[in-house]
């Protein structure tokens, strides 16, 4: 009856808190909004399901062996942790903060104490580590996108590119309501966390989870989950915003035909786009060197077989992975904090003022030049979310004039918003990282 | 206004700042290029629309035979 | 000619053990029977080919750096391995039994002393490392497994998956078998090793590998050759038993038409099966957790790249490093033991037993109901063997009664197979592990 | 008897007890999953046979138009 | 306006050194040879990226985390390093050194000091590490070669496995080349470097990098580019060499039709190299090994799955990362050297005195055997650079008798040279590893 | 004649020795199985061409009846 009773105690049933009963709730919610709502499936289901898993009891599956040594807590394994971590006594608490903030070589003698003792690294502590924490794939995956991005309607009309620099003050903006909230004392962010939190205002899931990753992980989760929420939300944020800031006659104007892109231009463009990176910001050289290589890949026509894999097949896996690895830290600990949710309110302020810094800028514009230009509709595509928001560009340029179509050229500011953003994601690396 | 506060200002006021100079360059680095190549390196006119190129790293030759082999068949037995 | 003794010397001709020879003709049978008579090529192609280069003299390609160096004996660096191991004297067999039992930090410095001394990892080793060792190429093959599994039969008469709990019996009276032996003298299995052993009554490659891989890894290559080699023998092993346990009559037994599953079914399905997993029994979370979560991206039809993938360059690339990697455990000192027979005998009981288990619970069934609602040829597809096993059900169906077509009414008790092992293997490491 | 032979026999019998109570309740619960989905969630009917999305992470609108583009050329070929 | 100052001097434009911008040059340049001239795009795009990636100023790309500390050079981290790595000191100069020529573990723990400093390794720097310092990624690669090379034309007439043979004297001669230089103290070669330059005569990519990467990895950028390179420009170097050793009559010698070959050939014929390279020359048994799995999952025609994968996903993977991590060893201080010069001096030398011998050889064979059964013009195929040096031998046959179709003829001394220059790296890895 | 040198002949003369010696083995080793199996080994006459096997690692059984369904679908449509 001892192992009835063993395989009761082991059981989920019975060790389940709270905490990762709300994150399973929470991570069904992620998946019904994926697949019923369509909510950026090809990441929230990963994440979703990776929540689930992290929260299973008494798996361990997000947690390393130095982690699930202290919490299986027999005596002697702690004591040994204790020595190995220089901590009197073998407190639970005080072994877990001394192991998060040891260096790299006292952590690796603590992860060997653990592994002798019988413990390892969870599955999906494993795969963030090589997803994650290497930084391989939000630059594996922002390759590919760079692969998939057709840099034709931007090199038509370049000014879009002052568009998508625009939106991109909802992010400085974020960080700036986000410190606010620390120093008023209703939230306690540091500076890296607001940097952090104020990526998810590029609308771009890898640069958001690549600069969290660097500057705060423990935030990772919650960022990664309101990135590609507010994403998948852009047409019911976006739309309300545009309208208030826009006459029905701006609405209706409509744009000359884009001229036709040399191929020359488009294998010059990532090559120009590189050298200037190189020159001006180097911290954001990772982020869009790949983005760059994916794209040359893509343009030069003459490495097909390359480009269509990091299209596909590559970007595929490791967008598998790194959804599972976010899921990862979908832990109720890190989750269910007040933190999370200061990160979903700060995060829509964010897209709400890019969507509406973009729409002025375009107004703007067409003030400077003394004419009409530029329907300020494409502003809002400046937040990039591509290609969402510049179909709800498209949308609306629609209603307010069936004949007006606005997609090819919403096209520009949507990926000058991901260049835009890649920037901005180096200068807080820069500054704070 | 404490210290945090202030750091975040500054990073607002660099940041756009820095992200509106390099995109307002890459517009200029962008447009030059645009009309150099526009001027110098003529597109070539009508190109024939040719099938996608997968150069295999060795001796693949032999696959795209066999895809004119089924099609040639399935074609022939269409037309019956 | 100092130089053309030492390239003989080194060559492998004038190395070679009889062990060696005698795995590389095993290596070339297994090969045989993956070509020319198709048993299971996908797997066994890549582990004979493997087991030939892992008994190539002298290359060294499934040993680690320290083992390397060890074969290559020379005095100073068995000197140091000596004293990093612990060892007294530079005894060659001693200091491989040092190394093999020491633990993680010991380990860690005698193959930084190897390394040193020139010698590094064999490429198979490194594989083995990084594909098994880490427990990846197992869960990530059982994810595509999961994204290529159609739960539709098995949720339209979910029944049937009490065919897929009998045939388990396999499994447990083979553990039965393997202690016996142990108990009586014959070979010498620890209880991990008879746990593991017994898994290839489930008849499911990954679940074999995964559960030998971190109960008895010295055994993985044994185990995992006679796991695939029975599987492709379902069908010359089932057809006698099944003939044996059931009447013409009740071989004729046609069963009515499955009814419509909806999609909506078919997504909750790994879902409620995740929930079950994690409230029972955490330990089996890791190999049914990536399987649920392959049938969901398959099932829920909003991330098909991300399930085509799975199914497809993913896990044929997983495939390709298992095989070579399990080929890496065909080495001469580790195949060539009596036990690897004990393995073999005790295999092809475990399946015979299974099969045999699965008709008589059918059977079983039928007299419960007092009806003849199930068919007892489908019960033998209990063991899994994916879809071969429920093929064999259907074929001797036919021969019976040419208009009585089983193979969706056994492909229910063919998936439930699958489950039913995994959830096996998460017992077998719960109490054993 | 000795004790490895009795560490077999409980591990079988709390094995098989497992397995069995375990599968035993994923046929009530799947039971009963199936009978609600029946009852509160009706299949849409005669839904159309949509092809394949395969939603692109970014940028790929211009694969659909080449697509479509191919296709019309290849029927009204086979038109003629 | 500090932090202004900070942006400006960290920028890359008040960093970057002449060489630096040299290599700039260089990686654009090879872009333009890949993209415009159609030189070996698949490795040369990446390579030519890679190597402008890895020469941004201040971005480190290309740098361990112990080379990003030392490159910043705070007063205390430097301390720190100075005592791990036993320095008295703490120049720049002096650590780098030390540094590089430190064990493995003394190695291990200067990496835990820069990464508690807060460094960590450049994105490239990574890649290089798992792509090819591990050797995995060539080795995949030749996998894939394998599953991409067909051996009937070699089976028919397998004496052209001479004319592979004869090929490899260009390695050979090149090394003495190299010595030779190196003993006249033109230029600073060890017998180390001197077989990894060889090796460039080879005309074999993943060749070239795996005995690079084995015996000077130093040199491995140049050698890379170097072997791609030439490879390209076969279609220029070989016709001269090829008319100046052959009679116009010689050229227009017709080949009899290859017999067919059987499929039982194709299968035995891979373990059949296998094994001689087994018993033979245990050192080539990683790339041969590789090699022949990769034809046997090809022929074999039961793995096709696997065979896809290795010939598309597989390969296209790793040759992305494989050309960014070549890219990574082409930083100034490495690549800028007179050294390099050297290097492409040697290659094109033992590429045309590959080629010269092929023909020879050719000739020499006709002249045993009193006949007219080869044209010479095939013998140049013999240094491989499948499948353009058959295509040149083709182009040359064509000319000389238009009826004259050599292709095929072509293919088996085009594939002996892909198995002459494996065993000749096999011998150099013997004979100097 | 120092001693680098020395080393390079020595290894050029062993390298292409072996190179020679291995190939040639490589030469009797594949034609006399050729002999054997040409002669042992028939191989099997007008075998019908058969589809591409796609062996899948499991159930993946429903795939082909898809397939053959959206075919005959296909071929129905088209033959109207
Ligand atoms: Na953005
Ligand atoms: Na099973
Ligand atoms: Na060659």
């Amino acid at each position: 009856m001892d192992k009835l009773l063993d395989l009761w105690l082991a059981s989920g049933i019975s060790n389940i808190s709270v905490g990762q009963f709300s994150m399973m709730i929470i991570g069904l919610g992620l998946l019904y909004l994926a697949i019923r709502k369509n909510f950026e499936p090809l990441l929230l289901v990963p994440i979703g399901f990776g929540g689930i898993l992290a929260n299973i009891p008494e798996a361990g599956l997000a947690f390393s062996a130095v982690e699930n040594a202290i919490h299986f807590a027999k005596p002697e394994v702690l004591q040994q942790l204790a020595v190995t971590l220089g901590v009197s006594g073998a407190d639970v608490h005080e072994l877990t903060h001394a192991y998060h903030v040891s260096n790299v070589s006292t952590h690796a003698a603590a992860s060997m104490v653990a592994q002798d003792a019988g413990y390892s690294n969870g599955m999906l502590y494993n795969f963030y580590l090589i997803a994650i924490a290497s930084g391989a794939a939000p630059l594996i995956i922002f390759m590919g996108v760079g692969a998939m991005t057709d840099f034709g309607p931007l090199l038509a009309n370049p000014r879009t590119l002052f568009l998508g620099a625009a939106a991109q003050f909802g992010i400085f903006a974020t960080v700036l309501g986000a410190v606010a909230l620390s120093s008023f004392g209703i939230l306690d962010f540091s500076i890296q966390d607001a940097a952090a939190i104020g990526i998810i205002g590029g609308a771009d899931g890898p640069t958001a989870i690549y600069v969290a990753s660097l500057l705060a992980p423990q935030l990772l989760g919650a960022i990664a989950v309101a990135a590609y929420s507010y994403m998948a939300l852009v047409p019911l944020i976006q739309p309300p915003i545009m309208r208030a800031l826009t006459t029905a006659a701006e609405r209706k104007i409509s744009m000359s035909q884009l001229r036709h892109v040399s191929k020359t231009e488009k294998i010059l463009f990532p090559l120009l786009l590189l050298i200037l990176v190189a020159m001006l910001l180097p911290d954001a050289a990772p982020l869009l060197g790949m983005f760059c290589f994916g794209n040359l890949m893509r343009e030069c026509g003459v490495v097909d077989r390359l480009s269509d894999t990091a299209q596909n097949a590559l970007i595929n896996i490791v967008t598998i992975f790194l959804g599972l690895s976010v899921g990862s830290k979908l832990s109720a600990d890190k989750f269910l904090d007040v933190q999370t949710l200061g990160i979903l309110v700060l995060g829509i302020v964010a897209f709400g003022i890019g969507t509406a810094c973009g729409v002025i800028m375009a107004k703007f514009m067409n003030k400077l030049q003394g004419g009409n230009a530029i329907n300020p509709l494409i502003g809002s595509a400046g937040v990039s979310a591509v290609p969402m928001a510049a179909r709800v560009s498209n949308k609306l340029g629609l209603e307010a004039n069936p004949q007006n179509f606005l997609l090819m050229h919403a096209m520009g500011p949507n990926v000058a918003g991901v260049i835009g953003s890649a920037v901005a994601a180096g200068v807080m690396i820069k500054f704070v990282g | 206004m404490d210290n945090l506060f202030s750091e975040g200002l500054t990073l607002m006021a660099f940041g756009m700042g820095f992200v509106f100079v390099f995109l307002t360059l890459l517009v200029l680095v962008t447009g030059t290029m645009s009309r150099l190549v526009t001027r110098f390196v003529p597109e070539p006119v009508a190109k024939a629309p040719k099938a996608r190129p997968r150069p295999a790293a060795a001796g693949s030759a032999g696959n795209n035979d066999e895809l004119v082999a089924v099609i040639t068949a399935a074609v022939h037995k269409y037309r019956k």
